[in-house]
């Protein structure tokens, strides 16, 4: 005999686990279906038209049973318009890489000095940087503009780095900030009797503790460098230019050449999903600055 | 004695003889805070006050003429710009229906993917794409399948027995539509945000709610709820925030159109910054979105801070 | 090895004088026990010794060495952490090697020696099998013997242990205790152990350092401080149970001392009525050791009537803890009676002052005669 | 009140670990229970089992002979007291004293004077306003006993409800808890991996390992009358120490050559059995060290632990170390030679399947 009782983790949701559960259970699959589907459609939508003959796209009513070809890719790749998209997947690779690079470095070492040294002012310093997480890209861009025109970096590489380096410092901050102040402080003390110097202690001690952290906020940074369109569209035009300005323009051109902009915007999500995945366990707590773990 | 945990790093008073130590503590602290500091300090706090400067002036972009001073009239301006008064409605609207359907059907999402059931948890990383995809992409695609030609939206509507709209070009449907868009990458975080909050709820609360005995609806009303409402706050404050400044929806979709149907605050000021282009009265608008932005994260900060004083 | 002096230490947090003059000879090769309730600085002295925390005054010597000043790692000094603190991305031979492959001290140790001085320290603590084991395998006690490893490793001159058993439970650490008595019987550094457990610092201890708010109490061996406390507080805090401590009005009736109690009479007898002698009308701290405590009759003579507050079995006897009328200190005494006890009720107690104690109620210090 | 029975109570995981195995166990009304054993031997699925929250695989509960292993948790009127507190972290300590009482709907004026009421019996009206967050662990717990009293439940469940304070607290708050239990009667079974938290509290006390039962008894009962090798080990600090005996006679056994002289009893259960696997079993107090003599057992001290009026001495002896509690005056200087005897009638003697020979005689 099995005597039955609620479980506690399902009574958090309110929701009793008895013999009637069964078409509670299967309700909750099919909202939980229908939603990931709702979720996952536009993918399907991008990667299909990107795959369709021009006709394909056109058609009415959509046509789901198609054959695929590569016409679209091939013409973004090496045909369509001035430059290859190649150029701008290049840029957008050695923005997002050097940004998140910095972004991390610098982010950690502030990181560490927020959660293990203290120093007047400290609390408000922390939380002034984290409020630069909610800088509107478009209320910093006139500032911005002229900064860069005066230094002369317009269309410049480094000036987006910068930019996007200022952009992440307080997601990697806040992040490795929590931690970092998760580490048992014993632990670096010891290592400061052991012999190791403060700077070695971060190196050696404190960094390879908090690896989880690193990879997802490095991975956070990079999806957001990769995806910032606004800086990028105005502080570029085509030395320096990254993927979304290339889909940017596309659009000023619209209504032509559909297969072309899927086939682009395939490339710019698909290293995304592929990071997606690594970086689930951590995203909430990412995106929330540690708020909510 | 037991002192607070970072003591050994702590900068104290020392004696004398021990001053190098704490020279030594704090060379080591400036060294790792002051790189970041000093990007911050250029990418962020410069580029407001030069805002405010710029803001000051009559700035025209690509005319030959020096910027010229000009007090506050730039804002006195926009206080009677009709246009601008509608961007902050459009935008206002915006906020509201978006953040509001996302908040609604995120929190009820979170708790039906709050189960042990088998597979849910793959469902649930899923979800997790839309959040992370490129704005602009995002506004291909819908835009794609607004068409009112051969969208696939359309399609289903047909479908269900409607007949063709015009998603993108008809008044108050345009908007809707970028609403409906930023439903679909948005709800997914504010589910996940929820679901992990759902999941940190310690488990002990809930035996010792029974125990007390709580009904189902009590355990919901006095123990559930009130332990999310830290949650609910921060997710409503960075979704407020990042609807506020979302820009690239609009940009790919409608351009604002149609008749300023769509045209949002962040889209006002690109237009008037980079293609009227008068800087100075961009500038001006800037700033006014700033001072509502940094409203709205000290309402965040604030809630953070006093998560860090009773953890 | 070499001996630890301090003088006239201090040191403060803030608005908190966490020390407040510490002086301290520590001989070389000695087994020091730092004793004291949570807050009496006991931590932040070893603190200071390891380098943790920099001093506001005083000096740290060790051996021949002023090493206020000095870095942690300059003043080689062995440390382990009550919560062990071990480097978690290592396993057992990155940790003990840690300490030596210190860019700091690249030139003192080849791979070689750093591969058998592990291999030694290793043998001797037993964990040789557990050399390549990653330390969350670990149980605690195995945590515990790679901590103090990895501070013996480099052959400190002084071995610092805070709180070395204290996550440790009750059988794992009575044995722990054994051990580290034992090694540290063998490698003969001289140590410093920080503990708040009474019967741990009895057990180790060659010299007990008993701290209370930032100053020294008493330095002595356990027999010292069991038998001539210095100050009521070490008497209340030592012992197995600890003294009883009772405050007491010492009056005279016809040539005839008498300590008053509540509403009990006590007569002091003859030795420790010298000891009180001139005291009258004065209050006093009385500390009686548990087994000079026994049950009574009401009414006998040295007799007081008490209520009981808890009863427990300790082995095979029962501790009884009382609250006498007016002293708001309980009294714990022990029997070997089997007694059906119910909390509050009324029994009597009957006191032995033969070898009690007597404190100056103002400044806490033993009354001694010139005998003692 | 109640008075609460296990029948056959078994709990059994899906993977096949057995929490529970066939529980039969009556506590009496008003008595304070201890399960007492190592983490992992049962004792806290055995209360949770009993609160309701967790199910069981076999058997039934009673409470004054009526089954209520069908009810949910809220219907069994048990009160719970949980290691890590299980506070309502949104909520003052008031309000947290206040919530089973607000779960029974009652008046507002009410409940405020039964809260008051326990807030004077713990002494913590001072601490109502405050959050979780904003008290110790020691007031934490005290307003999860308040919260418990505040019921006046049927029965009170603690589930080590004392393993996340420090030492003192500990010894503080267990002679407070025993008080209220005393003076509310209330039945009560605590779980604690604390053999002294257990002798200090319990009228009896459980001894379980590995989800079986093993002996049920006073703490002297399990002190002096282990019925097996667990009990004897487990109970008792410092711990028993065992010897390997040769049996020289149908009745009389030898540690390495060594007479040793036994008690009636002892000697009766021995005459008993043809094990010849024994096991000596000694309580450090029953030792006493002498001057060594030839053809005893003799050891050499390896450590002496003063303990005030006592020390721990540890000896090794050809036949296996041992350790001896002996008063402080008479304690031998570490290195030095001893002798040991024994107290004949306190000894304990363990077969090879580790029951105690003498189960429920001998010892004190």
């Amino acid at each position: 005999m099995t005597v039955g009782l609620v479980r506690s983790k399902d009574l958090k949701a309110g929701v009793r686990r008895s013999a009637a559960a069964w078409p509670i259970g299967t309700l909750r699959y099919l909202v939980a279906a229908i939603f990931t589907g709702f979720c996952l459609f536009p993918f399907y939508v991008i990667v299909t038209t990107a795959l369709k003959t021009e006709t394909a796209i056109f058609a009415w009513p959509p046509v789901w049973n198609f054959k695929p070809t590569l016409q679209s890719f091939y013409n973004a790749l090496f045909v369509f318009g001035g430059r290859s998209a190649i150029f701008y997947l290049i840029n957008s690779v050695i923005i997002s890489a050097v940004s998140t690079f910095v972004a991390v470095v610098l982010g950690a070492m502030a990181a560490y000095g927020f959660a293990r040294f203290s120093f007047a002012g400290k609390r408000h310093l922390a939380f002034w940087i984290l409020s630069t997480r909610f800088a509107p890209p478009v209320a910093f861009i006139v500032p911005i503009y002229l900064m860069v025109q005066k230094a002369g970096m317009l269309d410049s590489h480094i000036a987006l780095i910068l930019i996007y380096t200022a952009m992440n410092l307080s997601l990697v901050i806040w992040i490795l900030r929590g931690f970092f102040s998760e580490i048992p402080i014993e632990i670096e003390e010891a290592a400061l009797v052991d012999g190791y110097s403060r700077l070695q202690i971060f190196w050696r001690v404190a960094l390879p503790l908090v690896r989880p952290g690193i990879v997802s906020t490095a991975i956070l940074s990079a999806i957001f460098s990769w995806n910032e369109f606004l800086y990028a569209m105005v502080l570029t035009q085509s030395k320096a230019a990254t993927l979304p300005v290339y889909l940017a323009g596309f659009s000023n051109s619209m209504g032509l050449a559909w297969g072309e902009y899927m086939a682009v915007g395939t490339m710019a999500v698909l290293p995304i999903l592929i990071f997606t995945f690594a970086l689930q366990k951590h995203l909430v707590r990412g995106l929330t600055f540690g708020a909510v773990k | 004695m037991e002192a607070s945990r970072t003591d050994y790093f702590s900068l104290g008073e020392p004696k004398p003889d021990s001053m190098k130590l704490a020279v030594e503590r704090r060379r080591a602290t400036w060294l790792l805070i002051a790189p970041a500091f000093v990007v911050l300090l250029g990418l962020n706090l410069f580029p407001i006050v030069y805002a405010l400067y710029i803001s000051c002036h009559y700035w025209m972009l690509a005319r030959p003429q020096p910027p010229r001073f000009a007090g506050l009239s730039n804002y006195q301006e926009l206080f009677f710009d009709a246009r601008f008064r509608n961007s902050v409605l459009v935008s206002l609207k915006f906020i509201v229906l978006a953040v509001g359907i996302e908040m609604l059907l995120g929190f009820g999402l979170a708790f039906v993917f709050n189960t042990r059931l088998r597979g849910m948890a793959t469902l649930r990383k899923l979800t997790l794409l839309p959040s992370l995809v490129m704005p602009l992409v995002v506004g291909l695609v819908w835009f794609y399948m607004f068409n009112e030609n051969f969208g696939i939206v359309n399609w289903f509507w047909v479908v269900l027995g409607g007949t063709r709209v015009p998603f993108l070009t008809q008044g108050a449907l345009a908007l809707l539509s970028i609403v409906a868009t930023d439903v679909w990458q948005w709800t997914p975080f504010v589910m996940l945000v929820f679901f992990a909050a759902l999941q940190a709820l310690p488990e002990y609360v809930y035996e010792a709610a029974r125990i007390d005995g709580l009904s189902g609806s009590q355990i919901f009303f006095r123990v559930t709820l009130p332990l999310l409402r830290p949650a609910i706050l921060i997710v409503l404050i960075i979704r407020a925030v990042d609807a506020l400044r979302s820009l690239e929806l609009v940009f790919m979709m409608t351009k604002g159109g149609p008749a300023g149907d769509t045209e949002v605050l962040p889209w006002y000021l690109y237009t008037t910054g980079f293609m009227s282009p008068d800087l100075g009265y961009a500038a001006a608008m800037a700033v006014l979105m700033l001072a509502l932005v940094t409203i709205l994260s000290q309402l965040f900060v604030r809630q953070l801070e006093s998560r860090e004083v009773t953890r | 090895m070499a001996e630890v002096q301090l003088s006239g230490v201090r040191k403060r947090f803030g608005l908190v004088e966490a020390l407040r003059g510490i002086d301290l000879a520590i001989p070389d090769s000695a087994y020091v026990c730092l004793l004291g309730p949570s807050g009496c600085g006991k931590t932040t002295l070893l603190r200071c010794v390891a380098g943790l925390e920099t001093v506001d005054a005083g000096q740290i010597r060790i051996g021949s060495q002023n090493v206020e000043a000095l870095e942690p790692f300059a003043r080689n000094v062995g440390l382990a952490f009550q919560n062990y603190a071990l480097y978690p991305h290592l396993d057992v031979r990155g940790n003990l090697s840690f300490p030596l492959r210190a860019p700091r001290r690249r030139t003192e140790f080849g791979d070689g020696e750093i591969e058998q001085r592990v291999k030694s320290i290793a043998t001797l603590l037993q964990i040789d099998a557990l050399l390549d084991k990653p330390i969350v395998a670990l149980s605690g006690g195995q945590k515990q013997r790679v901590a103090l490893g990895r501070a013996l490793v480099r052959n400190p001159t002084v071995l610092l242990l805070d709180e070395p058993v204290t996550h440790l439970d009750a059988r794992l650490r009575h044995e722990m205790r054994v051990e580290l008595k034992l090694l540290q019987r063998r490698v003969g550094t001289t140590t410093i152990h920080v503990t708040h457990d009474q019967l741990e610092a009895q057990a180790l201890g060659d010299l007990i350092v008993v701290m209370r708010d930032g100053l020294i109490e008493q330095v002595g061996t356990p027999d010292e401080l069991c038998t001539r406390p210095a100050t009521s507080f070490v008497a209340s805090f030592v012992g197995d149970p600890p003294m009883s401590l009772l405050t007491a009005r010492l009056g005279q009736e016809a040539g005839v001392l008498s300590l008053r109690v509540g509403a009990a009479q006590l007569r002091p007898g003859e030795r420790l009525g010298r000891l009180l002698d001139g005291l009258c009308d004065q209050d006093v701290e009385i500390a009686v050791p548990a087994h000079h405590i026994a049950l009574g009759h009401a009414g006998d003579e040295q007799t007081i009537a008490a209520r009981v507050q808890a009863h427990e079995w300790v082995g095979r006897e029962l501790q009884i803890v009382v609250a006498l009328n007016g002293s708001p200190v309980p009294v714990r005494l022990r029997t070997q009676q089997r007694l059906a006890l119910r909390i509050g009720d009324e029994i009597a107690i009957r006191l032995n002052l033969g070898s009690a104690h007597a404190f100056d109620s103002k400044t806490g210090r033993r009354l001694q005669s010139s005998a003692d | 009140m109640a008075r609460i029975e296990f029948k056959g109570v078994s709990k059994t995981y899906p993977d096949g670990t057995r929490a529970i195995v066939d529980l039969d166990l009556v506590v009496e009304d008003g008595e304070l229970l201890c399960l007492l054993g190592p983490s992992g031997c049962g004792k806290s699925s055995t209360i949770r089992v009993l609160a309701g929250l967790e199910t069981f695989s076999d058997g039934m509960i009673l409470a004054d002979n009526n089954r209520i292993d069908h009810l949910p948790p809220q219907a069994r009127d048990c009160a719970m007291i949980f290691e890590n507190y299980a506070l309502y972290p949104h909520l003052t300590a008031f309000e947290n004293i206040a919530m089973p009482l607000r779960a029974r709907r009652l008046p507002a004026s009410e409940i405020k004077a039964r809260v008051t009421k326990i807030a004077g019996i713990l002494r913590m009206e001072h601490l109502m306003g405050r959050r979780p967050s904003r008290l110790s662990g020691g007031e934490k717990q005290r307003v999860g006993i308040g919260r418990a009293l505040v019921r006046e439940p049927a029965m009170f469940l603690m589930d080590e409800p004392l393993g996340h304070l420090e030492a003192y607290l500990r010894v503080e708050l267990r002679a407070e808890i025993r008080k209220l239990q005393e003076r509310l009667g209330i039945t009560t079974i605590y779980v604690t991996h604390d053999q002294e938290e257990a002798a200090a509290i319990a009228d009896r006390i459980v001894v379980m390992s590995a989800g079986r039962l093993q002996q049920v008894g006073s703490f002297l009962d399990l002190f002096d009358r282990p019925v097996n090798r667990f009990v004897a080990e487990f109970v008792g600090e410092p711990p028993m120490v065992f010897l390997p005996v040769e049996r020289t006679n149908a009745d009389s056994i030898a540690v390495k050559g060594v007479r040793i002289p036994i008690s009636e009893p002892l000697r009766a259960a021995l005459r008993a059995t043809q094990d010849r696997e024994l096991i000596l079993g000694i309580r450090p107090n029953d030792f006493s060290l002498g001057p060594p003599v030839r053809d005893h057992l003799n050891g050499t001290v390896t450590l002496v632990q003063p303990q005030g009026d006592h020390a721990i001495v540890a000896v090794s002896t050809p036949a296996g170390p041992a350790t001896a509690i002996v008063p402080s005056d008479r304690r031998p200087a570490p290195g030095a030679t001893v002798g040991l005897t024994f107290a004949g009638e306190r000894l304990h003697l363990f077969d090879s399947a580790a029951r105690a020979l003498n189960k429920g005689e001998g010892g004190g």
